[in-house]
């Protein structure tokens, strides 16, 4: 492969020893043993416990609050209430992303004044052990006068609507719009054919199976805290603690995310419970810690998607597409949290030209308070509504043609020799190529046969669905000047930090970090590579402000690309000083010197070269370095990207209806994904098979429903359905290998794309198994009685259901 | 609230301590005996994070008190094999990568082993309705599927090797 | 409105002002609401109490306040009845239309049980789904208004 | 996570639970504890004593009296699924115990459990229905036997007065073909709609459970049925033959479906009983 114009990156000259290997996780033998460390593992010396008295209404106005049974408990220590976070002038919980005009209504970790949602905090209670904090919490009286809520983002705008912040008339955050709308009205006046579609992609519960847990602890001699918390970024974390809600001095705070159970998003955001556990720490000169219950899970912790939306898309009679015209209404909940106002418009409106060559794209979006948890990035983040919306009317198109739903995407791609491609919202795509990827997938799915045994199945009352999903999504956010410009309040790149020691160990630190993703293995596996060293001499440390200086944490897939960015290019750096002492040592030219399997030669002579340990050694020793070089051997790098980089695949889902009860069953699940070079086919699967079955579990499963009232109706397992392994068959993978040229190692991000193409997959079956019913569209999720309904017939464009 | 006294065997080693009568299992095991392997990821008994053995069953140690364990044998992740003597399933686990987080695995490990007991050579349908009481949220349950399959198949081959050492 | 609202009638043998005159008073109530224990008027149309429930898993003592919403004597009356738990809220909102038949009188009542808070998520498959039993509604109905004849 | 505390007896044996059970009527009994447990962790049930008959040898074991099949009420789901001999005289039983929750559930959980409970989304009660089961029921008065008919009363009612615990579960060897289909929640795997069939030499017998306040037996189905289970037969008298009007009507599944999703579990049921 050539070096990619305008590029970074360089393909291998040659085979690679530890980089596009399945190599085993290193970090597994601790889980697999019962060794893992996460948040909730850890007990300090004289640690108390905080247990949150939460509110039963959605909308209330606090009035009494009487804690005097409470506190007369042996062992309780405090009842802290918004009043107490008030007098202390503790700061509001921020959103980190400015959208103009933005409301921002006040966010206190403990409510003051009035709750917002089931589950805000109204009082806290610290106590010798968390029974006795959990008696105590049951022992306050408070009094809460009802107010009128609302919990459905369409309904929050209808007038007369119950107003859920004074600082927010009509209920509206912000409006937005993206895209040539007279162009894309002009589109429509020359189109043959409008396909119009209204959707509404439902809300859904992260689920991460360790709930969050916080430890906070104060020194009080040097004023130091240290907070572990279940974080998927703990710079962002102490950063936005320090500066604008505790005022901690940013040094004086370290926060470390030891093994973290699984984050999909929602262990992004500064939560309002951190806050609580640093306060109190002080405030009592005590540890103090507060764990999660999977029922307060449930409503606290960050939800995801639940978009109400109308589109039409505007085609030419022989199925070209023209343009598309978005209006999405975002139900962003109660309050603005960290990454919230840009997951319906940057990271949704920007993707909604999809894989295809459109003359106008439109898309209008209005973000929404309401009386419910507040809503943030789950993952996809915006990019899976976007893909749903997009690859749903692609494929309402095709049925309302008659044209199949393969050969309409086929006849509208993007084509190679387009990239880097503009679409008309706002993304320059970095590489693509679409075709070879719908054709792999094609090809193992056998679908001409299996048009055959569907169409043969429906003369037998055997309903089978094939749904196509041909996503492209844009990940690793980039540059930090245009994400600043569009409001984002952090940078965007990533650090690495290379420290060789004496022995010719190598400790790599990196802003970046694994909750499940494999970081210790693919990460080691680059630095390894870098010099041909066995892996174990490599060890990845990630979750600690106190070892790392800076970085800006995992989410947005943008571990590899940006974060093992930083890492290539500090490998660099070492490489370029290590081979500078080695061709000191060897008395050649550094030009002349080259690396493999832990030696540095030079070139053409096999015999007496440097080991990685030697030179490692004389970089320490400094007894005989090149003439004014600084000793040591360590490196960091801050990572700024040019652009995104965007993934792109094609997803096909294979559904078969049971014709008596309506339940669905996925019955096959072919995928092709390009994420440029896979650095770990082992890990890069594993992310894909998940990231499918959270999308599955959307179109199928997953429904987070609440009253009119603000009560959530699926709040526990028992209600809330997760997908298990009963519901999935084994998934067939396979991907193709398009580089990106805006990273040094060509790699796209992979750890949400499975979520971002399957859902939309998933839902394109059902309504191609329904298309038998004379249905064009049925709304997801797909819940048996539904399907049922849908199979009764009689119900056109069935939707969902305003409460359903 | 009077302690009740209570001797667990717990991973092989009888261990007594005065219990409260309302502390779980769970909670026994990973706030007295600092045994963290065992993990809470629910409060109504669906998720199987807790799963440990029982008496040779598995059961779920959030749905359990300690004081009712009195007396009885528990294994936990941390008895059933180490590093240095992985069990067959911990290491077809590693083996198929079949975890990311880690979270669920000491319990699916758990329910694992007593879905092998219960049926030494399951079929792919068989694991996956047997694992119902398991949630994983990373791994789509492709690769543990895969793993539990290929612990049971060298399970067995280690069973015949044993059958057959002890009929020499 | 709740939407699972359930109804009935029932008999009790009194008139009807005597009927009117036992439900105001909390220390009646006390003995004839199944469960009510340490009742005591709170306010002019308020009485805080507590509820001991026993319905399958459920079992234990929730505090309860019993509030009038509307009056007219002696024909009809509204009632809200709140239960308070650490896990949300049960309400329940009763309306009784009494009906004079001379030396007794006849209640048609209608109640609409809502849950709030986590209760409403987690406590439904437990409560909700018992206040949808419209036959235990009534076997409820049956046994306090059975004790009302009986303290008549 | 934690329960309000509680006085914890372990019971030497069934008197001593039952003596401990009449001097105490606000404690609650501990046997598998999966419903109880979760509730009381939601501080929903705050029994001041439990009394734990999880170990009570007394209600334990499996055993036959000429063609009745006896089980202690602490028999597990598992024990259930496994056992040779209920295996011999009611295979309907294990063809319900495998969708009762999920393995570690089944080891735990017990069949008394299920049935002092009477949870109306119970899989069990539908079988013992069509068996013509009873249920021991002893206190520390005395003891007494009551039919599946009359022993559930309502959603979480039974016959079972205070003092009261069941003992033994009795089944008559099950004569002819049985069959359990179940339509379950796909959260929590309770069922939905579960419907038991059983083809013995006095007729067939039909029960529902799942739809509506409690378990009940299909009587429409089985007169339609009566001893003809073609399989024409079987799908007219199974088709919209539920009546939808007393059924329980949710969130997930309104009162039509559940009666759609009786008729056609019913068929399933009958199809693999014939």
């Amino acid at each position: 492969m050539t070096q990619l114009p305008d590029s970074n990156y360089k393909a291998p000259d040659g085979p690679q020893k530890y980089i596009g290997k399945a190599v085993k996780r290193v970090e597994d033998p601790r889980f697999i043993t019962g060794q893992g460390h996460y948040t909730d593992d850890i007990n300090v010396h004289g640690q108390l416990h905080a247990a949150m008295l939460r509110s039963p209404y959605a909308h209330a106005k606090i009035g009494q609050i009487d804690a005097s049974a409470a506190l007369a408990l042996k062992g309780v220590h405090a009842v802290l209430t918004g009043q107490d976070l008030a007098d202390a002038k503790v700061g509001s919980i921020p959103t980190g992303w400015l959208l103009p005009d933005l409301k921002i209504p006040p966010h206190p970790a403990i409510a003051h004044g009035e709750v917002h949602y089931v589950g805000d905090i109204v009082a806290v209670v610290i106590a010798e052990s968390r029974a006795l904090a959990e008696d105590a919490v049951a022992l306050i009286e408070v009094d809460l006068e009802p107010l009128d809520a609302v919990s459905l983002g369409s309904q929050a705008l209808a007038q007369g609507a119950a107003e859920v912040h004074p600082e927010a008339p009509g209920n509206v955050a912000f409006n937005w719009e993206i895209g040539d709308a007279a162009a894309a009205d002009e589109l429509f006046k020359q189109a043959d054919h409008v396909v119009s579609l209204k959707i509404r992609n439902h809300r859904l519960v992260p689920n991460a199976i360790e709930p969050r847990a916080s430890l906070a602890q104060y020194q009080r001699s040097s004023e130091e805290f240290t907070l572990h918390t279940t974080s998927q970024n703990p710079h962002i974390h102490r950063l936005m603690l320090a500066a604008f809600v505790l005022g901690i001095p940013e040094h004086k705070l370290r926060v470390i995310s030891p093994d973290v159970g699984g984050g999909f998003g929602s262990k992004i955001f500064q939560y309002p419970e951190e806050v609580i556990v640093l306060f109190a720490a002080k405030k009592l000169n005590r540890p103090v810690k507060w764990a999660a219950r999977r029922s307060e899970s449930f409503v606290s912790d960050m939800q995801g998607r639940d978009h109400e939306s109308e589109a039409q898309l505007a085609l030419s009679k022989d199925g070209k597409m023209l343009a598309l015209k978005v209006d999405t209404i975002a139900n962003m909940g109660a309050y603005l949290t960290t990454f919230a106002p840009a997951v319906p418009t940057y990271l949704y409106g920007t993707l909604l030209n999809g894989v295809y060559k459109f003359g106008a794209v439109h898309a209008k979006v209005t973000g929404v308070f309401t009386n419910t948890v507040p809503v943030d990035a789950y993952r996809g983040a915006g990019r899976p509504e976007a893909t749903y919306l997009v690859e749903r009317i692609v494929s309402k198109a095709a049925s309302e043609l008659g044209m199949d739903a393969a050969e309409i995407r086929r006849k509208n791609f993007i084509q190679p020799e387009d990239f880097p491609y503009q679409t008309p919202v706002a993304l320059v795509y970095d590489s693509g190529n679409y075709e070879p990827a719908l054709d792999k997938a094609l090809g193992m799915l056998g679908y001409q046969d299996l048009l055959k045994e569907q169409a043969e199945g429906r003369k037998n009352g055997r309903y089978i669905g094939i749904g196509f999903s041909t996503y492209v999504e844009a990940c690793g956010l980039a540059p930090s000047a245009l994400v600043g410009q569009l409001g984002a309040q952090a940078g965007q790149w990533e650090s690495a930090v290379v420290r060789v020691m004496p022995t010719g160990k190598i400790e790599v630190l990196t802003g970046s970090h694994s909750h499940g993703q494999g970081h210790e293995t693919t990460f080691a596996q680059i630095a390894a590579e870098e010099f041909g060293i066995p892996m174990e001499d490599v060890v990845i440390v990630h979750g600690d402000t106190g070892k790392m200086p800076f970085g800006w944490g995992t989410y947005g897939s943008r571990s590899a690309a940006v974060g093992g960015s930083a890492l290539k290019m500090a490998l660099g750096r070492i490489k370029d000083k290590a081979t500078k002492i080695a061709a000191h040592l060897l008395e050649a030219a550094p030009e002349d010197i080259e690396v493999a399997d832990g030696q540095f030669k030079v070139k053409g002579v096999p015999e007496g070269g440097k080991s990685f340990f030697d030179v490692a050694l004389m970089a320490h020793l400094a007894h005989n370095l090149p003439e004014g070089m600084e000793p040591g051997l360590e490196a960091q790098y801050m990572y700024d990207p040019k652009n995104f980089v965007y993934p792109f695949g094609t997803h096909i889902a294979v559904v078969e209806l049971d014709a008596d009860t309506g339940h669905v069953k996925m019955i096959k699940y072919v995928c092709v994904d390009d994420c440029g070079p896979l650095i770990n086919p082992l890990v890069v699967e594993g992310q894909v098979h998940g990231g499918i079955a959270q999308g599955f579990g959307q179109a199928i499963l997953e429904e987070t429903v609440y009253d009119e009232e603000g009560n959530m109706l699926t709040g526990s397992f028992m209600e809330y359905s997760m997908p298990r392994a009963e519901d999935l068959p084994m998934f067939e993978i396979d991907h193709t290998v398009t580089p990106s040229p805006h990273n040094p190692l060509g790699v796209k991000g992979i750890g949400e794309s499975g979520t971002i193409a399957s859902t939309a997959a998933v839902a394109n079956a059902v309504n191609d198994a329904l298309r038998a019913f004379g249905h064009h569209h049925v709304d997801m999720p797909f819940t048996p009685e539904k399907v049922w309904r849908a199979m009764k017939g009689g119900v056109q464009d069935l939707g969902q259901a305003a409460d359903d | 609230m009077s302690l009740v006294p209570v001797t667990i065997n717990i991973n092989g080693t009888p261990t007594p301590a005065q219990v409260e009568p309302r502390m779980l299992l769970v909670q026994f095991l990973r706030d007295e005996l600092e045994l963290t392997g065992t993990h809470v990821g629910c409060d109504t008994s669906q998720c199987g994070a807790c799963t440990v053995s029982l008496n040779g069953e598995a059961v779920k140690s959030c749905t359990l008190f300690a004081v009712q364990a009195d007396g009885m044998d528990v294994q936990t992740i941390e008895g059933i094999g180490s590093m240095d003597d992985l069990h067959p399933i911990q290491a077809a686990f590693w083996e198929q990568h079949g975890l990311q987080c880690g979270f669920c695995t000491p319990g699916m490990i758990m329910a694992s082993a007593e879905i092998i007991r219960r049926n030494p050579d399951p079929s792919e349908e068989e694991i996956r309705e047997q694992l119902g009481g398991n949630f994983c949220r990373c791994t789509g349950y492709h690769n543990i599927v895969k793993a539990i399959s290929s612990a049971a198949a060298v399970m067995r081959e280690k069973g015949a090797e044993a059958g057959q050492a002890a009929d020499d | 409105m709740s939407p699972h609202t359930f109804q009935g009638s029932n008999i009790v043998a009194a008139p009807r002002a005597r009927v009117w005159a036992m439900l105001q008073d909390p220390a009646v109530l006390a003995r004839i609401v199944p469960g009510l224990t340490d009742a005591i008027q709170d306010g002019e149309n308020q009485m805080r109490a507590v509820l001991n429930v026993n319905v399958g898993p459920v079992k234990g003592r929730f505090k309860t306040i019993v509030r009038v919403l509307e009056a007219q004597p002696p024909a009809q009356m509204d009632l809200e009845v709140e239960g308070k738990t650490i896990t949300g809220t049960a309400l329940l909102h009763t309306q009784m239309t009494f009906t004079d038949l001379g030396e007794s009188t006849r209640v048609d009542w209608v109640a609409s049980p809502r849950l709030s808070g986590l209760l409403a998520g987690v406590g439904g498959k437990l409560i909700e789904s018992k206040a949808r039993d419209g036959s235990a509604g009534q076997r409820y109905a049956d046994r306090f208004f059975g004790r009302l004849s009986q303290e008549a | 996570m934690y329960t309000t505390p509680f006085d914890y007896h372990r019971a030497v044996n069934l008197d001593d639970a039952l003596k401990m059970l009449a001097d105490n009527p606000d404690a609650k009994l501990l046997a598998g504890g999966h419903s109880l447990i979760p509730t009381m962790k939601l501080r929903l049930a705050s029994p001041s004593a439990l009394i734990d008959i999880s170990a009570l040898d007394e209600l334990r074991g499996i055993r036959t009296d000429g063609d009745m099949l006896i089980l202690g009420a602490g028999v597990t789901h598992a024990e259930l699924l496994y056992d040779k001999t209920v295996a011999e005289y009611a295979p309907l039983m294990p063809d319900m115990a495998r969708w009762v929750g999920d393995p570690m559930v089944r080891n735990r959980g017990t069949v008394g459990g299920v049935v002092a409970h009477a949870d109306p989304a119970a899989d069990y009660p539908a079988g013992l229905l069509t068996l013509g089961a009873s249920f021991k029921l002893k206190s520390a008065g005395g003891e007494r036997v009551v039919g599946v008919d009359d022993y559930f009363k309502g959603m979480f009612e039974t016959a079972l007065q205070e003092g009261e615990i069941v003992t033994e579960i009795h089944i008559p060897r099950q004569a002819g073909k049985g069959a359990y289909e179940k339509f379950r929640h796909p959260a929590s795997h309770y069922a939905i709609v579960g419907v038991a069939a059983l083809a013995s030499p006095e007729g067939v017998k039909v029960a529902m459970t799942g739809a509506g306040p409690k378990a009940v037996r299909l009587t429409q189905v089985e007169q339609a049925i009566g001893s003809d289970l073609s399989d024409e037969n079987i799908k007219s008298a199974t088709e919209n033959a539920v009546d939808a009007g007393s059924l329980l009507s949710d969130r997930f599944a309104s009162a039509e479906y559940r009666a759609h999703l009786a008729g056609v579990l019913a068929k399933r049921a009958l199809m693999r009983v014939k």
